[in-house]
């Protein structure tokens, strides 16, 4: 059983908590080498999706659903981020237009479009320390997830456990994009604010499918 | 956190209210969406002027909105670029039909914001152009980053360009001034202290007493290399030759030199700052010909300065002296 | 102590060698004896205007000279008045035959010394008349006191008095016209943090984390009562009924409102104070149809702000609107 | 044998050294109830009196030292302190004028007339927390003293000692003149600086007599 309307809602409704929840811990890595105002940003943004998600069609498809998310992003969250993700929900929602159910070949061509819609904006490469660091890992794992024949809850797991590796793995890095660009190897050591809320993010998508 | 203020949360619209009734003769200011706009906006024929970013580096943006400068200022949350929405209605409020320029600080959200904000009023049939400034040398290699900061060389594109526009000059001219300025002009800044961002409520770094944040950027992030508290005159040292041997400016060259405090500085020490740099153009032959000393582009309250250079040409210098009648840069009318 | 300084002994006169080369349209500076003049000082047949007082308060006063202000301003060391010598000196150099104004803060340092500089002035053959500036509302009874304090008033004293030298006016006149504003003019400030002296080392007075100095002076001086940290709208309904009440400014009243701040304090901070303060004078019926938002009477590094209230007729009015060209303060050429 | 003008030389150089080595006292009783520069004031002052001292002639009387001690403090100390001390050393020095040596009534009479130059310029009275709390017994102890008989050094060391106590008995007072009135009843408990170093200068005087 594919991925419907109703996921898509819960999806939103979780993130915003699952954001909230971690407003403070992603202040806290955009610190260091940042501006420190990363789950500030995104927490103001999902409080407003979480407010206009009731004036969405009860028969909201899924893409319906990213659309308002990508729309409300662009409009409240600002920085890097905001057209960043914002795009990303966009490029998502063009990927399953109209489809009232996502099948695991559907989820991994949102997140492909995702990651591609954000490549496209931000002209990041693998390994420059940004969120690409964790939705590229995402995509390729899903998309071998997919290939294994797993299930969309399973296909979603593997996608946010990946994004997990991911986050984790830029610890080591020295940034080439982004605000921590600036500080050369001193970025070494810390986190990526962009990346870590990807993870959270792609696993709150798979919490939400595996209920 | 000590600071004149009520809910964090609502800095910025307060603040603009303030802005709004302090210069209700220069601007008006559009609360929802969020923007500062010249009082009699749009001028027609004029090519209208829109910068913004995010809020704490005042009076960047909006005090130089006005007569011979911008057009329109788009004021995001402090420290983080504002949306595409205002900054698109910005973008209508001040086109008078000759087109509207956008001049965007190097960070990836302002340039990202500012980007997909001309991209729907291209949409929306209006002609829009975006100089990005990027006049920060202490971002040591553009290959490998996210390309040099906008910092405060940004008022002086802002100055400039704005004379340009109030001459007459069409779209395309308006904006090759601004590339112009932006390839003429260099700055540095160091950081004493850091600042705290009030939703965050705690500094975004820290620094030891007696430790200094060498090519810091205008919103506390560390910069270029942290090293023991220098007397003034070595940190100038230290900061005018990057800026200085980067274009480079060379002697017989006349410049524009610009000490900018952080916003926690008192003056008495930027005009320690400016004499010492003086004193090193003068050495190396190049001619100090306009001067500009204050807190333009700050950084809240945070200790420290910033050290421009712009080089000048007899075209510049008469855009740079042109009237302007903004809240913060006023002369001439 | 962490300043943009070398050392603390050389902080005023490396600035004021700053300010020569910042300035040098509009200032000559005088090293020794130390004082700041207008370029084409003594102006024939006007009065010459002279102020001056500790350093540590830039823009003022050296801010305030050239055109339509100042004629000379006398910095003394950071915080401490300066000797009659130098007033003296500067007396000297702007008396253009019409007499010379001295305006003095009301600090017995300040009061002393120029007094003494006017005995020698007028021993000299001079003619010096002297308005002591008295707005600081903090300072409770005149008879218990040394009096009120002079604080940021004192720029609109400058300016308008200024202004009347510049139309001609005599020396009673412009003296007369400087004492109305004195009557007029009202100031209470608030301190969040205080600031340290460079030669001293540590600041003059601690302030925990959540306590704030309300009716501060403009060098740290304890003020009224010490409270815990309000909300700035808070504090602003604190300050005042003490500045409005006082003259009292009643409704009908039209006023300048000032909002200075205290040189460590971000101007976005300011911009909210102001909010505040307007929507209260406007709930009290009090038009506010001129505004001055800024750190023009700073206290070093200080994080804290004044609100300055003054009565305006026409003529103050249309004295405060003559053009004036100075350093820190700049309109209408 | 009254005090001659090597005594007077011999006191400045004391004073200029008892000033700088309570440069930080002073300045640390001013910073609670004036500005913190008392100190730093004096000793500029008084550094600059010691540089010029040479400069006098070698049969100087007291009333020359006197008289070049007021016009340096007046145009090198600055604040409420220069002008006041100036008046008071250019009053003794006119009290005083022309005498090669200083009987005990010629030291009561510059010391009252020390005395009535800072009162004609600061316009304090007694109790109101400032110099004059210490000079004011100062010349009360001198004038008893020379009425008991005593020596010149006697009568300096009476004053000295009457000064010292006015400066402690300004402790308990509110101010009502200078920087420190402002605090009200904050300046309580507080002793005024100005007193201080009065007490301390008037003690180099009765020390170096004393020799
Ligand atoms: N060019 C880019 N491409 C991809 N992601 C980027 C890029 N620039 C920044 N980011 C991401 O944005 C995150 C920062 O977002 P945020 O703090 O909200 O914005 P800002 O940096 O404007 O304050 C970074 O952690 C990084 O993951
Ligand atoms: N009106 C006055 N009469 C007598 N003494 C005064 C008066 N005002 C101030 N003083 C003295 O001056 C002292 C302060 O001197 P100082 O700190 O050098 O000057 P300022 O207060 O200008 O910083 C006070 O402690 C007090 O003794
Ligand atoms: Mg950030
Ligand atoms: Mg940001
Ligand atoms: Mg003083
Ligand atoms: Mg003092």
């Amino acid at each position: 059983m594919g991925l419907t309307g109703e996921w898509a809602r819960d999806w939103v409704t979780d993130s915003a908590e699952v954001i909230a929840q971690n407003r403070v811990a992603l202040i806290t890595l955009d610190r260091p080498i940042g501006d420190g105002d990363h789950g500030e940003n995104l927490d103001r943004g999902f409080q407003q999706v979480l407010a206009k998600l009731d004036g969405l069609a009860p028969d909201a498809t899924p893409a319906d659903v990213f659309k308002l998310v990508a729309m409300t992003l662009i409009s409240t969250v600002g920085g890097a981020a905001g057209p960043l993700y914002g795009t990303a929900y966009l490029k998502a929602a063009g990927a399953v237009t109209g489809a009232p159910e996502l099948d695991g070949a559907a989820i991994v061509a949102w997140l492909t479009a995702a990651r591609d819609g954000i490549v496209l904006r931000g002209k990041a490469e693998s390994g420059e320390k940004t969120m690409i660091d964790a939705w590229t890992p995402a995509v390729d794992a899903a998309a071998g997830a997919l290939a294994d024949g797993r299930t969309e809850p399973e296909i979603l797991d593997a996608a946010a456990t990946a994004a997990e590796a991911g986050a984790l793995a830029t610890e080591p890095l020295v940034a080439r994009k982004g605000r921590a660009s600036y500080l050369g190897e001193r970025a070494i050591g810390h986190r990526d604010p962009g990346a870590q809320s990807t993870a959270l993010l792609l696993r709150s998508a798979a919490d939400v499918a595996a209920r | 956190m000590k600071k004149l203020i009520n809910d964090p949360k609502n800095v910025v619209l307060e603040a603009a209210s303030g802005i709004a009734l302090a210069h209700s003769d220069i601007v008006t200011v559009s609360m929802d969406p969020l923007f500062i706009v010249r009082k009699d906006a749009p001028v027609r024929g004029k090519v209208g002027i829109v910068s913004g970013g995010g809020s704490g580096h005042e009076p960047l943006h909006g005090g130089f909105v006005g007569f011979g400068m911008l057009d329109a200022a788009v004021p995001g949350p402090v420290f983080t670029s504002p949306t595409p929405d205002p900054i698109l209605a910005a973008t209508h409020a001040v086109d008078g039909g000759a087109g509207v320029l956008h001049i965007v600080k190097n960070y990836t959200g302002d340039v990202l914001n500012f980007e997909t904000a001309a991209e729907l009023a291209e949409a929306e049939g209006l002609t829009v152009r975006s100089v990005i400034v990027n006049d920060d040398v202490a971002v040591k290699d553009s290959l490998y980053t996210a390309g040099r900061r906008g910092v405060a060389g940004t008022v002086l594109v802002e100055k400039i360009a704005g004379a340009a526009a109030e001459r007459g000059d069409d779209l395309d001219a308006v904006a090759a001034i601004a590339e112009r300025v932006n390839a003429e002009v260099r700055t540095m800044g160091v950081g004493l202290t850091p600042c705290i961002v009030p939703h965050a409520g705690e500094p975004s770094f820290t620094l030891d007493e007696d430790e200094i944040e060498i090519g810091i950027g205008i919103h506390g992030e560390p910069g270029r290399e942290r090293i023991r508290l220098e007397p003034a005159d070595a940190i100038v040292d230290r900061l005018l030759p990057h800026i200085v041997d980067d274009v480079p400016f060379v002697s017989g060259d006349r410049v524009l030199l610009f000490v900018n405090g952080m916003g926690g500085t008192p003056l008495v020490e930027l005009y320690i700052v400016f004499r010492r740099a003086a004193e090193l153009l003068a050495e190396r032959g190049i001619e100090v010909s306009r001067t500009l000393v204050g807190n333009f582009v700050s950084s809240l309250e945070m200790q420290g300065c910033s050290i421009t250079v712009l080089r000048l040409d007899d075209e510049l210098t008469e855009l740079y002296d042109a009237p302007v009648q903004t809240a913060a840069l006023r002369w001439g009318r």
